[in-house]
């Protein structure tokens, strides 16, 4: 499905990494690892389509990303650093709005059953400023359980995660990689996943 | 593809109601940058009137400029920015939502406000309504060519000042027909060239200006 | 040569419009070429450093 | 043969070439600057409705028709730039910026001087001048813009874009003597098909383009060495600059 | 004490250097505004010549109050200001110091710039002294007014526009004794009243604003 | 040495908790524990003096730390959610800021060392917006190093760091808590911290 060859990213006048080649095919998880700066972030960000490499290709089904544009995106969630939330909108709106823009609609029980599963019942209404780092984080995951679109991408999700949120996560991982999907993912915690297949790509250390 | 649209729309136009003070500072801006002149210069009421549509217009510059800088910057700071890129929409749509619900937001009361604010410089009937005419035709390109200022110094320290450097330079065209066009009817002269000359602006306007901005926002988030 | 100089009634006119051309034009080129020697002063340190250090 | 042009869009291949290049184009323009000068001054002859103010037609006019043609150039190294993605473009557009907006300031200054015997005053606001002074102003936002932005690669792209919005103002500055009737005078060089057509003497007309090719290779000249410089600057981690600062030594 | 006052005014420079634009983006937004009337109002010199001091007085208090939401905010956002708010110092000398570096940046670059704005609208010798010498007593209190309104609207959505709003009403008695004492030079009247009234108020605004802008941001930061 | 009182906290209109009482003395940790939301971060920064208290006390040697002011400033060290670091100056113009405004001098020699202890020695010269996450962190970090005053609060210090520096970081803890130091921390990740006497707060579930 996905295919990276000889890929090469450069910030600022340094080289993150360069001749790096993987493939990645349904159904399947893939790790990155690195230390603080070898430029695993960069790497996400490239293969979602926001950072342009500086050589190499990307390719989703054979065709290069950049080409495929909108199409790509309609397979693919990204969740990085940042929320991605709007901190004056509640939670519920913040859903609905991502659900639309990604071009289906959701009944409002379904944006609230996704709410309930990633443990805001009670905070459903209130928007997203009022909320602790690790309830916004939650929020941002519920968006895995709407609808979810089959390539997921996720820098450090389990930050500011409790244990109980931290398994949830691992869970809703597992149950999407089992059904079909892809996951790549970096986290310097040490989470337990059991995925069908799990590939790890290190970047180097600096 | 409209329904996205409407619902990048929609949602600005929730989150300015959210902070309903958002709404109504920037007409206060305009008033009060307005009201500023009579009080810097003196009360001649002959001055004031030669000089009534220029200061409307340039307020109106002014104000629509000021709330440019949070077009995307809001969106770029707490990553909804990033998202929209990755929305299986065409960029350059969800820009020109963004666009329209500025313009609804900071564009459309400073046309509402503008008569009142003509009377009290001792404007006619004739050239409040040219006012009010320009001002709608004038106002949707300030917001369009502003957004690609906006898009071009996302995240950049001193982007407030930074992006005035750039627009400001691109508004002098629409002010100066806006502000003829005015004083056109002031003297009791047609105004008919430089109303559709602002028209022509606002066609071109709408079709580049989305993609330039879409253009500019990939190159910012990067 | 006075009278040159005076260009009719022209001459600041004139000698300010030739002086600042002529200032801006010279002035331009010194700093294109200091420019580069720092520039180049700076980078050939900063290669004999790095020969250094792996040596 | 057909000569490989993207040989010599690589920084590379450019940087020495540039090197060998500009002192000849420099020299052309030091020769035919005081060619030009010598005519201004002491070929041409007064003028019978403007004395001896007109001479700064000498300047003027090339200082205006550099700034804008500089900032045309500009522009399409931007746009060659962000197409084929070539680091050379985008450089060049950058080493092009300063000295246009040098000449635009130019342009304003001399038009000032000359209006103030002329006209009677320094400034109007009229549809040329003010879009002359827009075009300053644009100039001024490209170089502003670029120094913002810390990622040389984000300032080059942005820069661009900018620079290719700016372009809707040339055709405002040269047609805005026709458009709008102003005190500022009308084109009296008319480029149609075959000739030259002009309203001048021939004398006034040959220094007139004598400066204007001067100023043309005094900006090639100054531009190639400032590109040389930011070549160096940006690829400063790269082996062949390494190994050509290492040759010197 | 001094020390760190001292140190606060550095970093703040030394922050505004790595951004050189950012000193001079806020001058030529001066320029540009002022620039801007001429082509709003038309080529007329003697209308031009009697709204030159209004025009430069509100140019230079929305030049000033434009950079004014930069003023905590960036401090505010990457979490220096909490830090700030820690130090075992106290906290009205920390803001003593950013409205110092402030007005160092933005405020002294106007009075520099002004004469030459003043010569394009035709004043005299006299008027653009008087020009310089207001805009040099006043722009310190725009600073320090300011930085009581940029504490207060601190990390709220819109701060730029709300700020204004805030803060030029306040500002209004520095642009009328401003403006005034340059008309009355103009007119070749004594301004020695305006000038000591602005001098009072200088010193009344570097006396209480520290402390209410400590007070504010303390609100703010919570 | 410190002694919290019946404290109470609110935020928005939710009481987060009440009558909590505990107190510190000079070479203790103290972990505190809860899941997302519970309130720890609110907590903190009550104690930091960020935060204004609905009701109860903090006391530090007896005093009122609302009374005690910039006193209380010169004795405590907040590192929150923020890295409290301007991201256009270097690491090593950062660090010297903060030295110089906490008031005492600092040799180049010192703030270098910092850098390098935590593993920036590459970067120093850097703007801090071109480090990556972890590397920001680290910087914030190295202020621990540099005459660290006695009390020091720790918002998930460990957000973002890889093995080697959460490493690094629990030794420098380990430490300053055997100096005599005071330490008051909260994460969701695990880590072993062997300290003294290591005493554990529990905000409520919620
Ligand atoms: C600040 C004031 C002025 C500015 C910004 C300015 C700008 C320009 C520009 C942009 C051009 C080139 C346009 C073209 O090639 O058609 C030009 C050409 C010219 N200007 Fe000016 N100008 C100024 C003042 C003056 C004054 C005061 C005079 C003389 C009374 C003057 C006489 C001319 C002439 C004769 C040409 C050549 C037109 C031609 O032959 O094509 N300019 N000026
Ligand atoms: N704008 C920039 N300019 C210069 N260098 C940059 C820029 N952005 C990132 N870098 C550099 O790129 C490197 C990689 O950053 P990246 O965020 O991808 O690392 P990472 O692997 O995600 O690290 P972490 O585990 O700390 O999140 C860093 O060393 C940083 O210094
Ligand atoms: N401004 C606010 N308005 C209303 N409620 C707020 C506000 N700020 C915080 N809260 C509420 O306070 C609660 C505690 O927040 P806090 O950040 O202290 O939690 P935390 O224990 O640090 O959680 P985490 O582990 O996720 O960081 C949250 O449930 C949040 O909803
Ligand atoms: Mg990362
Ligand atoms: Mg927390």
């Amino acid at each position: 499905m996905l295919d990276i060859t000889n890929l090469e990213c450069v910030r600022g006048d340094r080289q993150l990494f360069a001749d790096l080649s993987f493939s990645m095919k349904a159904g399947s998880l893939l790790h990155l690892h690195g230390p603080n700066g070898a430029g695993k972030t960069t790497l996400l960000r490239a293969i979602a389509g926001l950072v342009l490499p500086e050589s190499g290709d990307i390719r989703w089904n054979g065709e290069l990303i950049r080409k495929l544009g909108e199409e790509f995106n309609r397979e693919l969630l990204y969740l990085g650093h940042h929320y991605g939330l709007k901190f004056e909108l509640s939670g519920y709106e913040n859903l609905r709005v991502f659900a639309n823009l990604s071009g289906f609609d959701v009944s409002e029980r379904e944006v609230e059953e996704a709410l309930r599963q990633v443990g805001l019942a009670r905070c459903v209404e209130l928007p997203v400023k009022a909320l602790s780092q690790g309830q916004k984080r939650r929020v941002a995951l519920a968006r895995l359980l709407l609808h979810p679109p089959r390539f997921w991408i996720l820098d450090e999700p389990f930050t500011a995660l409790d244990v109980k949120a931290v398994t949830m996560l691992t869970e809703m991982i597992q149950t999407h990689v089992a059904n079909g999907g892809m996951v790549m993912l970096t986290t310097h915690q040490h989470v337990e996943i059991e995925a069908g297949e799990i590939q790890h790509v290190h970047l180097g250390t600096h | 593809m409209l329904a996205a649209l409407w619902c990048i729309v929609q949602r600005d136009l929730t989150l300015a109601m959210r902070h309903r003070s958002d709404v109504l500072t920037t007409v206060f801006f305009f008033v009060i940058v307005v009201s500023l002149f009579p009080l810097g210069v003196g009360p001649d009421t002959e001055l004031l009137r030669s000089m009534a549509a220029g200061v409307v217009w340039v307020a109106a510059l002014l104000a629509s400029m000021l709330s440019l800088t949070r077009l995307f910057a809001d969106d770029y700071v707490d990553g909804t920015l990033e998202q929209l890129l990755l929305v299986p929409q065409p960029l350059a749509l969800m820009v020109l939502g963004k666009i329209v619900a500025h313009w609804l937001i900071s564009g459309l009361p400073l046309v509402l406000m503008s008569p009142l604010l003509g009377l009290q410089f001792g404007l006619s009937g004739d050239a409040l309504w040219m006012l009010m005419v320009t001002l709608l035709l004038g106002t949707p390109v300030l917001s369009l060519i502003g957004a690609i200022g906006a898009a071009l110094t996302l995240g950049l320290r001193g982007g407030g000042v930074l992006v005035s450097l750039l627009v400001l330079p691109l508004y002098i065209p629409v002010l100066i027909f806006g502000a003829g066009a005015v004083e056109a009817s002031v003297v009791g002269m047609g105004a008919d060239g430089h109303l559709s000359l602002m028209g022509a602006i606002l066609v071109l306007a709408l079709l580049l200006a989305p993609w330039a901005s879409a253009a500019a926002l990939r190159i910012s988030v990067e | 040569m006075a009278e040159f100089f005076a260009m009719g009634t022209h001459g600041a006119y004139i000698w300010g419009s030739y002086g600042v051309t002529a200032l801006f034009m010279v002035g331009e080129t010194i700093l294109v070429l200091r420019h580069k020697r720092t520039l180049l002063q700076r980078l050939g340190r900063m290669v004999r450093l790095n020969a250094e250090e792996q040596r | 043969m057909a000569i490989n042009w993207f040989k010599y869009s690589s920084p590379a291949t450019f940087y020495p070439l540039a090197g060998r290049i500009s002192p000849w184009f420099a020299g052309a323009a030091a020769i035919l600057l005081v060619v030009g000068l010598y005519m201004s001054f002491f070929v041409a002859p007064t003028d019978y409705k403007q004395g001896e103010g007109y001479r700064i037609i000498f300047i003027h006019v090339p200082a205006a028709w550099m700034s804008m043609v500089i900032y045309l150039v500009m522009a399409g190294w931007a746009a060659a730039g962000m197409i084929w993605r070539t680091r050379l473009s985008s450089m060049m557009a950058t080493a092009l910026a300063p000295t246009g907006a040098m000449f635009t300031f130019l342009a304003l200054w001399t038009g000032a001087l000359w209006g103030k015997p002329m006209w009677g005053t320094w400034w109007v606001w009229d549809a040329r001048l003010t879009s002359e002074l827009i075009l300053l102003f644009l100039y001024i936002g490209f170089m502003a813009l670029e120094s913002a932005i810390d990622d040389p690669r984000r300032a080059a792209r942005a820069s661009g874009l900018l620079a290719l919005v700016g372009v809707v103002n040339i055709p405002i500055i040269y047609y805005s003597v026709q458009w709008w009737n102003t005190l500022h005078q009308g084109s009296s060089i008319k480029f149609d098909g075959g000739g030259v057509q002009s309203s001048m003497t021939d004398i006034m007309l040959w220094t007139l383009l004598i400066m204007a090719l001067a100023c043309w290779l005094y900006t090639i000249a100054v531009v190639l060495t400032r590109v040389r410089s930011i070549i160096l600057e940006r690829e400063s981690g790269s082996v062949w600059v390494k190994e050509m600062l290492q040759e010197k030594k």
